[in-house]
């Protein structure tokens, strides 16, 4: 398995019944394909379904039904469509119980980068910052480290933050790392991962309970 | 969202507090959930703060909680219609909060739509008790009314689906748009529920996200149907 | 003909094609019976309706359908629902181009005064604030003098104000007045009514135009 | 309201002048009026400030007017499948301003509901080059957004009466709905042009109040199909 499905895959099971979620652009779009329960989970998407379906198999498109990361969509029984209005007052009113977004960085205490690198990507803010401040839980998706290297999961963050102290939960291709009052607490490690790896690849300092962690 | 949206009126309505803001929509009667009222006036719930548009009139709607004591206090846009409810403001013994009827409507959808509050340039000439917060912006003034919510919204909908998208008609939508999307428990009463997937999703009025509760009515003359005091006479 | 439709018909010929008006409570609503072309005259009701048609009809009453005085109402082909938000984005966004609304006073600079008497009557605003402040043009119905004789057309109004200086032409069962820049001009006297009459039942100065005055 | 209000593109476009602020609809290519924005890039229409929720793709929508160099300024909420916009922006050609998504859409609401803002906690954390107007409601800090509207605003509807009663489909909606209360001159294209009453008075999305132009439109495969690089392969 693509490290990015076993990412997907693993933040998948953090879905309750009953959840209303929101999947950001990048890795958390394929989450759709290891739903736990499709016909008890919501996913909400910013340009205005709430109940969306997977991506339109070829030659189903239609024209005026994509989503937020401008594929074509499908919906399930029972969706709603609306405008953007309403769509943001369902994240900013509180109503989105679980967001998976992406990151350029993540800080020890749930600082969220993942919007601008001054000078060099610009892409503009959409509806990340909403996303990342409302909804009741954060996860983040990402790699460990950038394409050169370097730890995405730092002390403090560089680059301006998209929202302050909102993440609750990271799972990256090497790890599952939680958010604490405490700092960030190591959870489970990927398939082939050691606790060294991680922690060597982890700029912020890591919570390691004792004994043996699960695997994913 | 939990996986049954749907309750009786006594199971939807039994963990309102005393002491509770409600949000109750309706203009007049169209779109007043009275159902769930009289709910709340058979289980004593008592000390509320009300939300509505109007005071209903005397035996109708919320008139009904006025009437036997059940609220404190009423925030309204106009109370007219409910001479009741204008004796006992003059009694002191119902505190009446009064705003434009639209301005009413943007402090409720900025509480539900998470903003702290609008910025209006009506009734800037009026001396209220209230004292204003007065800001300038782009050269204006204007008064700040922040954002109100609720911690029930007690919503009428002509249809809903079993997901909780809810279908408003004609003049009943009003207030419950904004109400539904305003508060922190949100049960909405209606005359007909649908399996998912039944309402085409460009109708939906108002999508499930929002609602948490479906209670379903049956609708009685007494408090649905026409009042023969507003219509025409033969 | 009764004063009151008497206003209203008079007050019916302001309306020009294409506008879309609103008509307040009392002699307001009574103008829809003199609309001069009911397909190209577009009314507003605060609570929800745009193309809103006379009364309904006894025994032909929809519960769900009222206009802002609680009367069952009937709608005219192409009419639209809408929630109150959407009602009073239209007429906060300055999309009524007529509003004829009833008056306690009406100030010679075009002040006006209908929702409280301070200890008497306390109904509330209801939409008549924002109706008067962001309508296009402000039309008053009223009857010249209070019931027990005082006028209602005064130099600076006593009550509280529903908006200032909002009031371009106040119509009365004694005559049609324009507020101007220079102050309150009669245009035109009911049938059987004196200049005389009229000035002594207005305690604001009039502006007499030389010559025969219009009659209605 | 004008006795009649259907137009051609060119009859309906005309009067916008170079400089004008013009709000856009479409969430990229769905609800796009992409008809009308080829009828500004044809009159040569310059010095453009657009409001829409993103740059368009290269070829589409805004982006037209953009690669002509008739866009002085953009407000949106990001550009990211634009990389000429971006070019552009970088070379000091392109003004860009940028709000959170849900933020932008309050923003134009306000300036539709006759609102002069609306009070946020979005983005609080944030130093940008707009310097914020702050505030203290209920203990809370928010940064006030000012209204925005337009001179004219461009809407892509699935359907109108000839009223201007809009209807909008799927995610075709978007902004389109609040762009069309925000500015002094609606224009709207739509594939569609029924007679009045033929739209049921409850699924009126947008109320005909709003809208001043209709352009009946045939929808160009290139301009409003499926754009085969957002499709999955067969």
């Amino acid at each position: 398995m693509h490290y990015k499905h076993r990412i997907a895959w693993r933040a998948a099971r953090e879905i309750k019944a009953g959840q209303i979620i929101n999947l950001g652009i990048g890795i958390p779009t394929l989450i759709m394909d290891y739903l736990p329960d499709r016909q008890q989970v919501f996913v909400h998407s910013e340009n205005g379904i709430w109940g969306m379906g997977p991506r339109a198999a070829a030659g189903r498109e239609d024209p005026d039904l994509i989503d937020a990361g401008a594929a074509y969509a499908t919906i399930v029984p029972g969706a709603a469509f609306f405008d953007t209005l309403t769509s943001f007052a369902i994240i900013r009113g509180g109503r989105i119980d679980l967001a998976f977004l992406g990151a350029l960085q993540v800080a020890q205490n749930g600082d969220l980068a993942n919007w601008i690198i001054p000078g060099q990507m610009t892409p503009g803010i959409g509806g990340g910052m909403e996303l990342a401040q409302k909804s009741r839980k954060v996860i983040v998706l990402t790699t460990h480290v950038t394409k050169t290297g370097a730890p995405k999961i730092v002390k403090s963050c560089s680059l301006p933050l998209t929202a302050p102290a909102c993440v609750a939960m990271i799972i990256t291709d090497r790890a599952v790392i939680e958010v604490s009052d405490a700092g960030l607490c190591l959870k489970e490690l990927a398939e082939g991962v050691s606790v060294a790896d991680v922690v060597a690849a982890t700029e912020a300092p890591l919570l390691v309970p004792e004994g043996e962690l699960p695997r994913f | 969202m939990s996986s049954s949206k749907i309750f009786s009126a006594a199971e939807a309505c039994r963990s309102i507090a005393d002491g509770a803001t409600v949000l109750v929509g309706g203009f007049g009667q169209p779109g007043t959930p009275n159902r769930l009222l009289r709910q709340l006036l058979a289980q004593g719930t008592k000390q509320l703060t009300l939300v509505k548009n109007d005071a209903s009139e005397p035996g109708l709607g919320i008139s009904i909680l006025i009437e036997a004591g059940r609220v404190a206090k009423l925030i309204a846009s106009h109370v007219g219609l409910n001479p009741l409810a204008v004796a006992l403001m003059h009694e002191g013994r119902l505190a009446i909060e009064v705003y434009p009827q639209g301005i009413l409507a943007e402090k409720i959808r900025a509480g539900g739509a998470g903003l702290g509050g609008i910025l209006t340039d009506i009734g800037l000439h009026l001396d209220t008790d209230r004292p204003a917060q007065l800001v300038e912006v782009a050269g204006a003034r204007y008064k700040i009314e922040p954002a109100l919510r609720g911690d029930v919204a007690l919503i009428h909908a002509a249809r809903a689906d079993t997901m909780g998208n809810l279908v408003f008609t004609k003049t009943a939508g009003n207030f419950n748009p904004a109400m539904a999307m305003a508060a922190d428990l949100v049960i909405v009463e209606t005359g007909e529920i649908v399996p998912a997937g039944a309402i085409d999703p460009d109708h939906v009025h108002l999508p499930g996200a929002f609602v948490d509760r479906l209670v379903l009515v049956e609708k009685s003359a007494a408090d649905y149907g026409v009042l023969k005091h507003h219509a025409l006479q033969a």
